[in-house]
């Protein structure tokens, strides 16, 4: 089992308005030191393989094709190898 | 003229454009299922308004991978008219059929209101028998419609007159106290090259009647009409 | 010697003698789940067992009504062979911790009563309580709450078109989020939750079962350890787009004559939903937990009984229909679990594959449970003359007009979708919405309506008030009413001067329902809204509809042209106590509210129907928070118009002249010639009219005092939601 | 300069519908090893401060206060030392 996180991202050069009302509402508690804020996605996928080479290609491939639109969004993919836990495990 | 309306699961906009196309226009209309793949009887499709499979993770997203997709690509490849209304408009873009993005609206609200239009070309099928800068009030209806392109996709639909409707003012001003969501250039709906595909995110089918506000959409329905019978000819 | 300790009745919210109770109806003591099951279905929630005596008390019956209370919803003919069906329902708990989601699946509740009665939802009214806005919390609630009902309302694709806010320091921390629906069905599809024949199957539709909403956090701890707590969530997460599909297909589920019940799970899930369906039809059900499908692993028995999971229905089919029924599911991909079956004998009986897990009587669980009728002490109220100053009526109305309390609710109800279905003829803004039936040329009207200074004053009259005022409403679309559901929102009933308020409040409800001929077909109680020690004011809201069988002889509410007369028709008192103007003045809350006349408010709202419907008057806006200059300024703004009338004048201060809120009183515009009929028939009716000028310019001119210009009044009526 | 990455998850016992979709959309295009899909979000905000235990305890603070609802949603925190972008460098 792996888990795949898909970060998607908007591009830097799209503008941002649900970051925009985030860093007005920080500045309005009074987090006035925050410069920047860009809001995202986590697509965090749980996938029924032990090889990492396909989980990440299986993750690649539904990212491009469904998790992020490539005319605004980036994303990066990060992989962690699970334990299977426990509820999962066949008999 | 026999129009198909899509519902992916999630549309609502669906009877009210059959409401406007049958019950106001008197044209014949069909459902045309998410999952058909034959549209062979239609001179017009229609991707209404909704929210298909609850707008979750982008808009259209998920709904431009449904077995009708792959024939609304291939009737619009043939010059069949499609027109898509709001979240249907979403659907062209996730699918390729339109250039650029909807964005979350700047002010990060859903917004419900008229809003007035500027008709900026008349050559598409949608626009015939408009005049050029004659302002339309149509109501709007959603939290995502704020028109994106990169400034090369821009310039194309500008240089190839593909922009078709701006937000402006009742005066016909565009302004950005005029612009209801922050789309770029005040964009509210954009044509393929050969003005088959429209996608706008106000919705026609609301203005169909005095009794609910006013009757404009009709303006757009009639157009597509004249265009068809102009076609037949 | 009972197996059930003192936590465990606790944590089930029984007492004692209610466990005694128990063991004698079952002639045995009760295992855990089934003492679970006692506990969700004899709570307050489910049970109604501290309002139940006093809501016999409400009529109920009339000619148009096709369903009371008791079923989802209520439901009334409106003509063509059509009937409405309509209830309101609080989610106030679950909006006060998680604002968005709290009010998300308020909304998602309330249409599911109404889709399980066959009906499409047409529209949604949303009656809103807040702290002051100044509060960064309670804004933070507010933002949340609105953006909850639109998220939910939006995708689902029902238009919300109604409904109110107030603001007051005894909602800080604890919010009214009430939402109200409204459907349409023809009489032969109105349909009834109840299972009348032996061997039919049940089928779970919709989203898994999960361990939500269960209560009793530690209860049965035989199956459950210590990280039970945890696993719990308090608030879910909305899915409306579950919810289209399965109104989608439960309408179409409809249609099939081998579908003989539909019901929503709602409070108490599965146990409630599944007993009173069998209940209703005199018949016993049989569950197996084991089928149900579900979110997470591990949950026992009694979590999937008492789960109320969203977005899940019971569907009750004839053998024969099973796979008709399985055809609809499939087009929606919704996926049904057979979970049981109808049975003869009238019990509740739970299995878990072989095992059977509870084995109740029906009539035990529902019909037997004990009423509380606690102790009631009304406070020492002194009639306290209330006067007030008005030095400067200009600046007085600019501050009025930018009250949170008054100012345009535009911002909120322009976030709501109120327009899809294409039947809005009068949408948010004005005084009720005014919504097409479909295929027909008639119109529903529609309103939620509730002062909760008028009910702190006095819960009776603030309650006829109420009434009165949504009455009114709907009377100035054009409309007549037609019938009324309700939310009773009130503190913890156990202390008695709440349920004072709680008993005095029905009271003023059913006598109020009763002069007006309007029957109550449906409503929602939600007592216990206390936080830490403080308790909300008591907040009755009703929600109204009417029917306007001639959509051509609508009303607006906006002045529409120059010339026309204005005409106050009712009462001006000296009525100043609990009034928006006497908050504006930091007065504190004393004295009486306006006066009630149910007569007079009668003779009113027949007569200005009738001039309506003759045609005499254009405009008409009912004046309620805010007095006469708020009325006349909205009515000015509604239309674009101006106002130019000669000083007001009275028998009363110029404080409850400009801003007293006397109830019973409407101002409309006429043409001058059928000024003359307005008052014909006015007197025929014996309402006071009050020719107060004419419609015209660009100002609000009254006498030489107040000299507005319209975008002047328009910027502080437009005022940002965030301006406290 | 910090970059603050929050990431805000629905907590595991909580419904998450927009999950549930993706997984199932997923699975029509073939990608019938998803698991499971749970979506969150994603909030990178550049703080302007270089002290690396103020920019997490800021942070720390922001996320309890307004952006997860601890009510539904757990969130973790990262953090970055950024190279101060041109234009914020001050003359
Ligand atoms: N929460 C809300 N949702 C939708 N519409 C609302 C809401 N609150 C107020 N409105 C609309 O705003 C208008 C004015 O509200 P209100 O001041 O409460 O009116 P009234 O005093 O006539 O009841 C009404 O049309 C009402 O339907
Ligand atoms: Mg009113």
């Amino acid at each position: 089992m792996y888990q795949a996180d898909v970060i998607v991202t908007l591009k830097p050069v799209v503008n941002d308005p649900q970051g925009s009302t985030i860093k007005s509402a920080l500045h309005a508690l009074g987090f006035t030191a925050v410069e920047d804020v860009r809001a995202g996605k986590l697509l965090r996928l749980t996938l029924d393989t032990d090889d990492r080479a396909e989980a990440a290609a299986m993750t690649e491939s539904m990212a491009r094709q469904l998790l992020a639109n490539s005319v605004i969004e980036d994303f990066k993919i990060s992989l962690v190898a699970l334990e299977a836990p426990a509820r999962s495990r066949r008999a | 003229m026999k129009t198909g309306i899509v519902v992916f699961p999630g549309t609502w906009s669906d009877r009210d454009c059959a409401y406007a196309l049958h019950d106001v226009l008197g044209e014949p209309v069909r459902y045309v299922g998410h999952r058909e793949r034959d549209l062979g009887d239609l001179d017009l499709v229609i991707l209404p308004g909704g929210f298909s499979y609850g707008d979750y993770l982008r808009c259209g997203a998920i709904a431009r991978f449904t077995p009708v997709m792959e024939a609304v690509a291939r009737f619009a490849q043939d010059g069949g008219l499609v027109l898509g209304i709001c979240n249907g408009f979403q659907v062209l873009q996730e699918a390729r059929l339109l250039p650029g993005a909807l964005l979350r609206n700047a002010s990060c609200e859903f917004r419900c209101e008229w809003v007035s239009l500027r008709v900026e070309q008349t050559w598409s099928a949608f626009t015939q028998g408009m005049r050029p800068g004659q302002v339309l009030s149509l109501p709007i209806s959603h939290g995502e419609g704020n028109f994106y392109a990169d400034p090369a996709t821009l310039e194309v639909l500008q240089t190839n007159d593909r922009i078709v409707f701006r937000y402006a003012t009742p005066q016909g001003q565009v302004a950005p106290q005029a612009n209801p969501n922050g789309s770029t250039a005040g964009i509210a709906g954009i044509c393929n090259a050969r003005g088959n595909v429209l996608g706008l995110m106000p919705h026609p089918e609301r203005a169909c009647e005095a009794l609910l506000g006013g009757s404009d959409g009709l303006v757009l329905f009639r157009a597509a009409v004249m265009a068809l019978q102009a076609a037949a000819v | 010697m009972p197996l059930a300790s003192a936590r465990d009745l606790r944590e089930v919210s029984l007492t004692e003698a209610e466990y005694r109770r128990i063991v004698e109806l079952l002639e045995r003591e009760p295992n855990d789940l089934e003492l679970g099951i006692f506990g969700a279905l004899w709570s307050e929630h489910c049970g109604y067992k501290t309002s139940k005596r006093l809501l016999a008390a409400l009529p109920s019956g009339g000619r148009a009504v096709l369903q009371g209370p008791g079923e989802n919803a209520g439901a009334v003919d409106i003509g063509n062979g059509l009937a409405a069906v309509f209830k309101i329902e609080s989610h106030n708990h679950p909006s006060a911790i998680e604002p968005y989601q709290g009010a998300a699946t308020g909304v998602g509740g309330i249409l599911r009563d109404v889709f399980t009665m066959g009906a499409r939802p047409i529209a949604i009214l949303d009656s809103l309580r807040f702290g002051p806005l100044g509060i960064p919390h309670n804004r933070y609630l507010f933002q949340g709450v609105v953006a909850g009902i639109g998220g939910y309302g939006n995708c689902f694709g029902c238009p919300t078109v109604g409904g109110e806010i107030s603001f007051d320091e005894g909602y800080s921390d604890n919010p009214i989020v009430n939402a109200m629906c409204v459907g349409i069905v023809p009489h032969g599809r109105l349909r009834r939750a109840r299972a009348e024949q032996a061997g039919d199957i049940v089928l779970l539709v919709g989203a898994a079962t999960g361990r939500d909403g269960i209560h009793g956090a530690t209860f049965a701890s035989v199956e459950m350890d210590s990280t039970s707590a945890a696993r719990r969530p308090a608030v879910q997460v909305g899915n409306p787009f579950l919810e289209k599909l399965l109104c989608e297909a439960c309408l179409q589920l409809n249609e099939l004559d081998d579908v003989v019940a539909i019901q929503d799970l709602g409070a108490a899930g599965l146990t409630s939903a599944a007993s009173e369906l069998a209940h209703r039809g005199g018949r016993g059900v049989e569950i197996d937990v084991a089928v149900v499908s579900r979110r997470e692993r591990g949950m026992s028995a009694y979590e999937v009984m008492l789960s109320e999971s969203q977005e899940r229905m019971l569907v009750v089919v004839r053998p024969d229909g099973e796979a008709r029924a399985r055809a609809i599911f499939d087009a929606f991909e919704l996926h049904a679990d057979r979970i049981g079956t109808i049975t003869p004998q009238q019990r509740l009986r739970v299995r878990e594959g072989r095992a059977l897990r509870a084995d109740l009587p029906l009539r035990a669980l529902i019909d037997a449970v004990p009423l509380r009728t606690p102790a009631a002490m009304a406070p020492v109220r002194r009639a306290v003359e209330v006067a007030l100053p008005l030095d400067d009526p200009e600046d007085a109305l600019l501050a009025m007009l930018r009250r949170p309390n008054l100012r345009s609710r535009r911002p909120v109800y322009r976030t709501y979708d109120h327009q899809v279905q294409n039947n809005t003829v009068l949408g948010p803004g004005g005084d009720a919405a005014l919504l097409r039936v479909a295929g027909t040329s008639s119109g529903l009207a529609l309103t939620t309506d509730g002062n909760p200074w008028y009910t702190s004053l006095d819960p009776y009259a603030g309650t006829q008030a109420a009434v009165a005022e949504a009455a009114r409403n709907i009377v100035c679309t054009g409309a007549r009413p037609l019938a009324v559901t309700n939310c009773l929102n009130f503190g913890n009933p156990e202390r008695p001067q709440v349920f004072w308020q709680l008993r005095e409040s029905v009271r003023g409800l059913a006598d109020a329902c009763r002069a007006f001929g309007l029957p109550v077909v449906s409503g929602n109680v939600s007592l216990y809204n206390e936080t830490s020690g403080r308790n909300i004011p008591p907040t009755p809201v009703i929600g109204m509809i009417g029917l306007l069988e001639d959509l051509d002889r609508r009303c607006p509410s906006g002045f529409q042209e120059d010339g026309d007369v204005i005409c106050l028709l009712g009462e001006t008192r000296e009525e100043l106590a609990g009034s928006e103007y006497a908050r504006l003045q930091g007065a504190p809350l004393q004295g009486l509210p306006p006066r009630v006349d149910l007569d007079a408010e009668r003779r009113l709202q027949g007569a200005l129907l009738e001039v309506i419907h003759e045609g005499s008057v254009r405009s008409a806006h009912d004046l309620a928070e805010g007095g006469l200059l708020v009325g006349l300024a909205e009515a000015a703004l509604f239309g674009r118009h101006g106002v130019r009338c000669p000083a007001l004048t009275g028998q009363v201060s110029a404080a409850a002249l400009a801003f007293g809120e006397s109830q019973g009183r409407v101002l409309v515009s006429a043409p001058p010639r059928r000024v003359p009929d307005v008052q014909k028939v006015m007197a025929a009716a014996g309402v006071p009219v009050h020719a107060l000028g004419v419609v015209g310019g660009d100002e609000l001119q009254v006498g030489p005092a107040v000299r507005i210009r319209l975008d002047r009044l328009r910027e502080a009526w437009e005022c940002a939601w965030d301006t406290p």
